[in-house]
């Protein structure tokens, strides 16, 4: 849409979007949020920007095509899955690294890859679906 | 509380299904969404009400009770699955209405044209 | 540098919506939010603005006071029964030149009294301003040009 | 009279005026008449939602239910711009506009 | 016993299969005179049977065999008795010189490779089904002579004809295949045997058994198509669409005779009763006369032998259902002799077909000279189908009318009028050689010796077999006599009567009036054909009719249940969810509906209320952007209705989705030109209503019986316990996301990525369809 | 938490659901599109505002607060931005000011041409 | 420059993320664990003396249990991430699908040598996690579905230009393969739904992956009615969740063996309506017919030979299995549903001039047969509907691959057509002969085996629904027989007529000759499958060694 207001502030609003996607993301371990909901945050980011500067500005920005980030997501999920493999426990099991940085504990885990995962998921389809329906004039 | 939320429910199905039992394709889409919502709503009442804490640990200190998380988590799954799913057939409805040039599904013959009668010599 | 700047303000709303101003956080913040400005990078050439803090600080609150002045005027409209009103769509011609300034002004018309952007004319030149109650289009358009835009140049053009 | 009844009180007006106020925004939606009233009413809808998210997040003192209405906040105004949008596109498609007996005027 | 262990015959039997895979190439190789190498595989399968004759003889029944299916009970088995080897023998022997035959009949011939395979096939599977103790092994043998006979049918693909036979033949005998695969299964069930042999140990347990009819209908059912008895004979007169070595071997000799096969196999077991005899002595006399008299109406040779092959097989049905000594004993030597002088003729047919270019009665004559070696073996095959002496068929009807007369009148009649019959069309088969030639399309010569060895060495065999009757009765007849009627039968057998006994009067009328009518052949052959052509109906425009009949109701059927119609789709599926969610209620009881908790805070209400709202605007609403806003608003709705019950992650979800749910609507409708009005007319309205509400009303009620029910909340408490502690996440729905139920949200994101390619394709595969 | 907090907050809530129920007022009753936009936009925005102020009030946690205010201020910066493309997008299509207008400045522009959108 | 260096940052970091959630963690440290301590109060005393995890060992073999899952989706993901590598996709697949066969191959071999094995995902002991659980049904089921689905990619080559390539076909396919892999083999019924939509959104890109009319046509009736499907199996599943509280199929038979709550008679006739509508059966068939002809050759295949098996192993394994008592009062009702479909099945290709409708229908004809044998209710009758599910599963993709391979090699796609290929091509007609009789059921192919174990399972039953049952199979097959001797008769022994284009010389594609030589080699060796499926029938009816597998003594 091709409006000097809209234009401006677009950017903008998309970069907070997907920052707060990334808070949400990180912190749907222990307050409501997750991978889903970043995920559906971001994709809400793109199309927002998809609408104001049309769908090429939206694939040079996000450098590779969506589904392929919809691809990676998948296997970063599945991978993480693997992982406990070599821990010798079943498939999807939570790996727990909690090292004690300068007295503050760092939650690490495959479980959080795998969170990240469903996040490139669901940004991907989704920013697909919308810019694919945005570009089929 | 249950009661009014299952009659919620009941209008909620009655409604999306009388939307797809109509032919046209933007109703039964509509109908689509709100079938979705009613069984979304189905199974979180299934999964018992209460007025309660998120279960959220460290949230509900003093609560007297924690919603039920397993519904919510299944209820996530199932609103993301039936969004993609709707997503496509929204697209797919788009599309075939514009190859098909009708809205009517009862008009789409295309895969089922009338049938021929089949051969009878050999 | 203007770059920064926005990254240093999404880095504050990073520490805002976390809820922690801790350092680490709001490094942490701090990248993330270069990570998001990546992907709108091809526009931020046109942003070399905002300059001044304590000018934007002196808008919002102005903002702050306007908003509630506007609501309340609203609640008047609405409660009252039986008032006249003379709406009317008033051609606002624009000192500010730059998209942002533009913006912000357009935004901030929107949310005070009596006042909603509705366009801007393809030259930049002209504010297209519904008025819900204009007996007087100049004397809105001056109104605007006191309040609001003089702040903006001022952020803006230190 | 103490402070928590008082709130409680103070919620309990809340709750009322803002469903009142559903209600009232749900009536704009059912006449129109034009599609852009439509909308606008969808756009307060939503921030009415954020206002009740906050109220509910004090009659409960979950305060988890803010990140909700920052989200509403954030993507509310999602809609609002793509069914702007859909308006827009009905000005190019005008040959075949709603038959929808409310008259092309006003539905527009 | 034969010289070798029996259980070798497993394998050897299978030969056959084995030369089929090889017939094309070897034909490939060598032309037609493929035939002579791989007549080497009966020929050996036949002197492998022999060597059991001693022993049968004797009186020895051989059972071996391995598992097949064990868990079914299913084995692979062979049972060597009188009956299964004299079959064998037929099979093997017949088999031998058809080959022969066919390498030099089908000279020139496309595809004889093929043919020779499709041959051979057909004679390893009715070497199967003969020698079977296995009921399942018979049945998948009987079943594969009904789709090799199918196959080689239509051999002569291009001609419509051709084409229908094999249909007509696969669907009469794939039906009766049906028949006898239910009859075998409740043989298992009733008796829990699952052989031959077993059943034949303990004759009565059928008999006497719960389920005798049904099983002994189903068994003649089989036979009777099979065997093309009334009214199932049709296929077979047509099937002579087949190359001539196939009618003669198939539809003669040996796969015909498969019906009368299982009747003989089971008669221990299910004769000797009323039921038994009835049926089969009325549909056996009915096929009898049928044959002859539609026989005799014929002018095509190989139509003569194909309708006195099916009064053949009717008189064996006969025989086998009157089953005194005499009757069975008969129909073993009229077997034997029929399957030796049938096969000839059929082979003389052909042999006359290839050398003049036509097979009609009435233009061919003047072979005698020509085609001297033919001549002889028709003359010996005709003088056995005849009845006359020194030949087995002979000896067979001497037998025969002896086992009849000896049991009623009335078989006694039909046996006389068609042996009658017989005899006249015996005569009228040696027309060719005398009559006056008409207009051949070809000049005929000799046939090769590939052509007329099959016929002599058959009809010589009929000559010997009655002039050494004693072994020929002592090695085959009564072993095979034996089996049938399941003991020693009492018979006193000679080449030559001693004395005017009740069968030589009979034979001796047959003669007279055989050779009477034969004078009046002409009148009478044109006296059926005006009387059938009066009649206009046969089984065989029967047949078409059924299956017209069949096509068309499935058509009609079809249209019914598979109209094409979403609309009609949709409901009976919503139909179907209402009875699903009502029935079970209605028979089995409806919840009480105390108990379900307190009521709401009145601001819940407006939020439902609300929501309810949202719907039937959505329904009402004459726009689609009305519909849409509308359905947005519902769907908040039911966002702030999670979040009242304590779910801030579904609402907060639920708030996305549907933001985004109105975007892709608004994105979609931008470009479909559509409206949201109902085009419903008020009663179809009305009905969707009824269907709507009655499912909603069940959903509701499902739901309130589920609520009555004590909440099991061990999971719940199980996640709300460990997430923080093992799974270190504090937020359990999510930590039930990403941990106790990884493998959903796996799944669920399979799903996501999915859509995202398909509506990707959906959107862009158009692109370039309309560029 | 003193009462001075309660009450606050309770007054706080009041008032957001005051202005809430003056902008639903306002969309049902003002004349036309344009005018029951300021309604919206104004009393709409600065209700859910007030009320997501009560709530930090009412929390008084710095994480809470900050929250709190983020979404007010999320919320300012977009909700003036779908106001104005409603608004434009109305007038683009031909919604026409209510009589009542004494002036219409976008009438007056000399190519009314419609914009790419 | 700045942006590219705060990539790099933001990677680093983002491997210890915990910067942000460390202030809370630390500071409500002390709160959480006394929460816990609460709440560990409240848990009944049977969940508080249950390890929450499993201590014992995963085995290795366990893995083999999940793997026909994991891989095919990972291969899914990966062939998306390489999209722009339109020439390594086949052979990603090939290989994801080689590896996923050999797993299952390896699955089979165990399960049959040991019995049930179970792998709780996240080593939580069940039933609080989900698990996968693989009996001999499971197992079996996985095998032949592993392996049609790497057959099948041999045909594909021949069937997907690289339009199909590049827009997802095998993304779409090994995703296809998993959700069915999924389906067959987890425990617990919510996932069950989960695999079920899997398999659901990879058939509607497989459908519509030629854009062309036709096929969206077939996609909208395919689409919707498939949603209504799976949406109603949904609501069973959160109504048994609602009922019973607890998801996982173990815990579900035991707490379903003795339980007559009123609603679990209502959930049992929505499963086995969902079931029934996914399998096809009548009256829920519509959407089959409707769509099955429209997509591509090999998506057709695929489709026939395993999208509506999963119907039928649900009802078997949820409604056999698990509602017992409660499921058993439809079971009359399926096997009239089940002689309905069968004959009307049978019919409705008889009907047809359309050589890919024809085969259509007959799908819908073998669901019948498949669910006669599970309303019979018995051991013979369940081994009979297993051993039908498999042979179906390989003779239905086979009859879809030779119709498209006949239709390559002379325009023969309907009865109306002469393809000539009888002179032209015995082979192929000899191929297209192998299925259509096995497809009947006459010997010796792979249709024989279930037919005749069938008809004795019906014959075994007293009353009259077992004759029905015996008459839906006889009457169906018979009427096949005609349909397949007409097409044999019309398209394949007339000869082409004059003028038509020469018919090709293309090979048979050996994917074609692979699933063939299965049906042959079934119907000659059947004790590979019918071993197996008396295995899996028994655990259907005495399921105390899944149960005792997955959820161990307690
Ligand atoms: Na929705
Ligand atoms: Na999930």
């Amino acid at each position: 849409m091709n409006t000097l207001i809209f234009r401006t502030v677009a950017p903008y609003i998309s970069a907070l979007m997907v920052l707060f996607s990334i808070f949400v993301l990180l912190r749907g371990h222990n307050e409501p949020g997750g991978g889903f909901i970043g995920g559906l945050i971001a994709a809400s980011a793109i199309a927002i920007y998809g609408i104001a500067y049309g769908v090429r500005a939206v694939r040079q920005a996000i450098y590779i095509h969506p589904n392929v980030l919809a691809g990676v997501g998948l296997v970063m999920a599945a991978l993480a899955g693997f992982a406990s493999f070599f821990a010798g426990k079943p498939f999807l099991t939570g790996l727990w690294y909690l090292p004690t940085v300068s007295g503050v504990k760092l939650p690490i885990s495959n479980v959080l890859v795998f969170d990240v995962g469903v996040y490139f998921v669901v940004v991907g389809s989704v920013a697909a679906i919308a810019l694919s329906l945005e570009e089929s004039d | 509380m249950e009661i009014i939320l299952a009659v919620v429910v009941g209008i909620f199905f009655a409604g999306g299904i009388y939307l797809m039992l109509s032919a046209r394709l933007v109703r039964i889409l509509l109908g689509v969404a709100i079938f979705g919502n009613a069984v979304n709503l189905l199974i979180f009442t299934g999964g018992r009400l209460v007025e309660a804490a998120p279960p959220v640990i460290g949230r509900a200190e003093g609560a007297a009770q924690v919603a039920n998380p397993l519904p919510q988590a299944l209820i996530l799954t199932a609103i993301v699955i039936s969004f993609s799913i709707f997503a496509f057939l929204l697209v797919l409805a788009f599309r075939a209405y514009q190859s098909l040039d009708t809205d009517d599904v009862d008009e789409m013959r295309l895969a089922e044209p009338p049938l021929n009668k089949p051969p009878l010599h050999y | 540098m203007a770059t920064i700047f926005i990254n240093i303000l999404l880095s504050l709303a990073w520490a805002a919506i976390t809820g922690s101003f801790s350092f680490i956080n709001l490094l942490f913040g701090f990248v993330l939010g270069g990570l998001s400005l990546t992907l709108i990078r091809a526009q931020l050439d046109s942003m070399n603005h905002f300059r001044r803090f304590f000018g934007s600080v002196r808008l919002a609150l102005t903002f702050l006071i306007e908003l509630i002045k506007s609501s309340v005027n609203v609640a008047l409209i609405v409660l009252s029964p039986g008032r006249t009103l003379r709406p009317a769509i008033i051609a606002y011609p624009l000192d500010v030149t730059t998209p942002a300034e533009i913006t912000l002004l357009a935004n901030l018309i929107t949310l005070t009294p009596g006042t909603l952007s509705m366009d801007v004319s393809d030259d930049n030149k002209t504010l297209y301003v519904h008025a819900i109650d204009a007996p007087n289009p100049d004397e809105i358009i001056a109104d605007i040009k006191h309040s609001f835009e003089g702040q903006i140049r001022r952020v803006f053009h230190p | 009279m103490s402070g928590q009844l008082f709130l409680t009180g103070a919620l309990i007006v809340t709750f009322l005026v803002l469903s009142l106020a559903f209600v009232l925004i749900v009536i704009r939606i059912v006449k129109g008449p034009s599609l852009s009233d439509r909308i606008l009413a969808l756009d307060l809808l939503i921030a009415v939602a954020i206002g009740y998210i906050a109220a509910f997040g004090i009659s409960t003192g979950y305060s988890i239910y803010v990140d909700i209405a920052i989200a509403l906040g954030l993507v509310g105004f999602l809609s609002t711009i793509a069914l702007a949008r859909f308006v827009l596109s009905r000005r190019t498609k005008s040959d075949d506009e709603d038959t929808t007996g409310e008259g092309v005027k006003a539905d527009v | 016993m034969p010289p070798f262990p029996a259980d070798l015959m497993l394998y050897a039997s299978l030969l056959p299969f084995a030369a089929a895979f090889i017939a094309p190439w070897l034909v490939g190789r060598m032309g037609h005179n493929a035939g002579w190498v791989l007549a080497g595989v009966p020929a050996l399968l036949f002197v492998l049977f022999a060597a059991f004759l001693p022993g049968v003889a004797a009186g020895t029944v051989t059972t071996y065999g391995i598992d097949w299916a064990p868990g079914l009970s299913v084995r692979y088995a062979h049972l060597i008795d009188g009956l299964s080897l004299t079959f064998a023998l037929l099979i093997t022997g017949i088999g031998t010189l058809i080959v022969i035959y066919a390498g030099g009949y089908l000279k020139g011939y496309a595809h004889q490779g093929r043919f020779m395979m499709f041959l051979l096939l057909f004679m390893g599977a009715m070497l199967g089904l003969v020698i079977a103790d296995d009921l399942i092994t018979l049945f998948v043998f009987y079943e594969l002579t009904s789709i090799t006979s199918f196959l080689l049918i239509g051999f002569d693909h291009k001609r419509e004809a051709a084409r229908r036979a094999a249909v007509q033949a696969l669907v009469i005998t794939g039906g009766g295949g049906l028949a006898l695969l239910a009859g075998l299964i409740l043989m298992r069930v009733v008796s829990g045997e699952t052989s031959v042999s077993g059943l034949l140990a303990m004759p009565d347990v059928l008999r006497d058994g719960p389920a005798y009819t049904a099983i002994a209908l189903l068994i003649m059912l089989a036979a009777f198509t099979k065997s093309a008895q009334v009214p199932f004979h049709s296929w077979l007169p047509n099937a002579m669409e087949a190359p001539t070595p196939v009618s003669a071997y198939l539809h003669s000799a040996t796969m015909v005779k498969a019906g009368v096969f299982v009747l003989m196999r089971f008669s221990p077991n299910l004769g000797d009763t009323a039921l038994w005899s009835i049926m089969l002595t009325g549909f056996g006399g009915a096929t009898f006369l049928t044959g002859v008299i539609l026989g005799i109406r014929q002018t095509d040779l190989k139509q003569i032998l194909a309708y006195t092959t099916v009064a053949s097989l009717g008189l064996l049905v006969m025989l086998t259902g009157v089953g005194t000594d005499y009757a069975i004993a008969g129909a073993v030597l009229y077997l034997v002799a029929h399957a030796l002088f049938k096969g000839g003729l059929f082979m003389v047919a052909g042999a006359i077909d290839h050398e003049t270019g036509t097979r009609d009665v009435r233009v061919l004559g003047g072979l005698l000279g020509k085609m001297p070696v033919t001549f002889v073996a028709a003359f010996l095959a005709c003088l056995s189908m005849a009845g006359l002496p020194p030949f087995i068929g002979f000896v067979a009807k001497e037998v025969l009318y002896n086992g009849v007369y000896e049991a009623a009148w009335l078989p006694t009649i039909v046996s006389l009028i068609g042996n009658t019959l017989m005899f006249t069309i015996a005569c009228v088969l040696l027309m060719p050689f005398f009559a006056k030639p008409g207009a051949l399309p070809k000049s005929p010569h000799e046939a090769p010796p590939s052509l007329w060895l099959g016929p002599i060495v058959l009809s010589v065999i009929g000559l010997f077999s009655a002039l050494f009757l004693g072994s020929t009765l002592s090695a085959v007849v009564l072993p095979m006599a034996n089996a049938v009627a399941g003991g020693p039968v009492d018979t006193n057998i000679h080449l030559w009567p001693a004395g005017l006994k009740p069968p030589v009067v009979l034979t001796l009328i047959t003669v007279g009036s055989g050779v009477a009518l034969f004078f009046v052949y002409g009148r009478v052959r044109d006296g059926i054909a005006g009387l059938l052509t009066a009649i206009g109906w046969g089984p065989d425009k029967g047949f078409d009719q059924a299956v017209r009949g069949l096509v068309g109701a499935s058509w009609r059927v079809t249209n019914f249940v598979q109209p094409g119609h979403m609309k009609l789709y949709v409901s009976v599926v919503f139909l179907a969810v209402a009875l699903a969610l009502w029935l079970p209620p209605i028979f089995g009881g409806f919840p009480s509906l105390g108990g379900t908790g307190a009521l709401a805070a009145p601001y819940h209400f407006a939020v439902l209320a609300i929501a309810v709202a949202g719907v039937i605007i959505v329904i009402v609403s004459k726009s689609r952007i009305v519909a849409i806003v509308s359905l947005g608003i519902q769907g908040t709705m039911v966002a702030l209705i999670f979040m009242l019950y304590g779910a801030p992650d579904l609402s907060f979800t639920q708030f996305m989705v549907e933001t985004l749910s109105v975007v892709i609507l608004a994105l979609v409708m931008t470009r479909l030109d559509l409206d949201a009005v109902d085009h419903r007319p008020r009663p179809v309205a009305m009905k969707d209503a009824a269907v709507a509400i009655a499912c909603g009303a069940g959903f509701s009620l499902m739901l309130l019986s589920i609520v009555q029910i004590p909440f099991n909340n061990t999971l719940s408490e199980f996640f709300l316990t460990y997430a923080y502690d093992i799974a270190h996440g504090k937020n359990v729905v999510n930590v039930i996301l990403v941990d106790f139920r990884a493998l959903d949200t796996l799944g669920e994101i399979a799903v996501v990525m999915g859509a995202g390619i398909a509506i990707l394709a959906l959107i862009r595969l158009r692109a370039r369809v309309s560029a | 938490m003193s009462d001075l907090f309660l009450y606050l907050t309770g007054i706080l809530c009041m008032i957001g659901a005051f202005f809430v129920l003056v902008a639903a007022i306002g969309i049902l009753k003002l004349d036309d599109l344009y005018m029951r936009m300021h309604a919206a936009s104004k009393a709409g925005t600065l209700g859910s505002g007030v009320l997501l102020v009560a709530l930090a009030v009412f929390a008084g946690e710095s994480d809470v607060v900050l929250r709190a205010i983020a979404a007010f201020v999320f919320f300012l910066l977009t909700a003036p931005v779908s106001a104005h493309l409603l608004a434009r997008a109305a007038y683009t299509i031909g919604y026409k000011p209510c009589d009542a207008t004494h002036m219409d400045a976008l009438a007056d522009r000399e190519q009314m041409a419609p914009k790419s959108h | 420059m700045m942006y590219i260096s705060t990539i790099i940052g933001a990677l680093g970091l983002f491997l210890s993320t915990g910067t942000v959630l460390a202030a809370q963690t630390a500071s409500e440290a002390a709160g959480g664990a006394a929460a816990d301590q609460a709440a560990a109060e409240t848990v009944p005393g049977a969940t508080a003396t249950v390890d929450p995890l499993l201590t014992v060992a995963t085995p290795l073999a366990a893995w083999l249990a999940a793997l026909p899952i994991a891989l095919p989706l990972l291969g899914a993901g990966l062939t998306l991430v390489l999209r722009n590598l339109p020439r390594w996709q086949a052979p990603m697949a090939l290989i994801v699908l080689g590896l996923t066969a050999l797993t299952a191959v390896g699955l089979s071999a165990v399960v049959e040598a040991t019995g049930p094995i179970m792998m709780a995902m996240g080593n939580w002991t069940p039933p609080f996690g989900i698990v996968i659980a693989v009996d001999s049904l499971g197992a079996l089921l996985v095998l032949v579905t592993s392996l049609v689905g790497l057959i099948g990619i041999g045909y594909a080559r021949l069937d997907v230009g690289d339009e199909g390539v590049k827009y997802g076909f095998y993304s779409f396919y090994l995703l296809l393969i998993c959700g069915v892999n999924g389906a067959f083999s987890t425990g617990d019924i919510f996932n069950l739904y989960v695999w079920f939509e899997v398999f659901l959104i990879s058939s509607f890109g497989l459908m519509i992956l030629g854009g062309t009319n036709i096929q969206l046509d077939g996609a909208v009736k395919y689409g919707v009615l498939n949603l209504i499907a799976t949406t109603v199996f949904l609501i069973a599943v959160g109504a048994t969740y609602g009922a019973t509280g607890t998801l996982n199929m173990a815990d579900l038979q035991r707490v379903l063996a003795d339980n007559d709550a009123a609603p679990l008679l209502t959930i049992a006739a929505l499963f086995v309506l969902a079931f029934a509508m996914k399998a096809a059966a009548f009256p829920l068939h519509f959407w089959l017919p409707a769509s099955y002809h429209t997509p591509k050759v090999i998506v057709s295949a695929i489709f026939a030979g395993l999208l509506t098996k999963v119907g039928v192993y649900s009802l078997m394994r949820i409604v056999v299995m698990l509602f017992g008592a409660d499921g058993a009062v439809y079971m009359p009702l399926i096997v009239i549903l089940g002689v309905l479909t069968a004959v009307l099945g049978a019919m409705g290709a008889l009907a047809q001039v359309d050589l890919k409708r024809l085969a259509a229908f007959l799908v819908v004809s073998g669901i019948g047969v498949m669910m006669i044998g599970i309303g019979l209710g018995t051991q013979q009758g369940l081994t009979g509907a297993i051993v039908y599910t498999v042979h179906s599963i390989l003779v239905m993709t086979g009859l879809f691959l030779i119709l498209g391979m006949c239709d390559r090699l002379s325009q023969g796609g309907s009865l109306l057509q002469a393809g000539g290929l009888y002179s032209a091509r015995g082979f192929a007609a000899a191929l297209f002969l192998v299925f259509g009789f096995s497809t009947a059921g006459l010997p010796p192919f792979s249709g024989f085996w279930p037919k005749f174990i069938l008809v004795e399972a019906s014959l075994a039953v007293e009353g009259s629904i077992a004759i029905l049952g015996v008459l839906g199979i006889i009457i169906s097959g018979f009427i096949t027989t005609i349909v397949i001797g007409r097409a044999w008769a019309l398209v394949f022994l007339t000869p082409q007529p004059a003028g038509a284009p020469a018919v090709s010389a293309e090979p048979v594609n050996p994917a074609v000759i692979i699933l063939a030589g299965f049906v042959v080699g079934l119907g000659l060796f059947p004790a590979f499958v019918v071993d197996p499926a008396i295995n899996g029938a028994a655990g259907l009816l005495n399921p105390s060694a899944y149960v005792t597998e997955v959820l161990g003594g307690r």
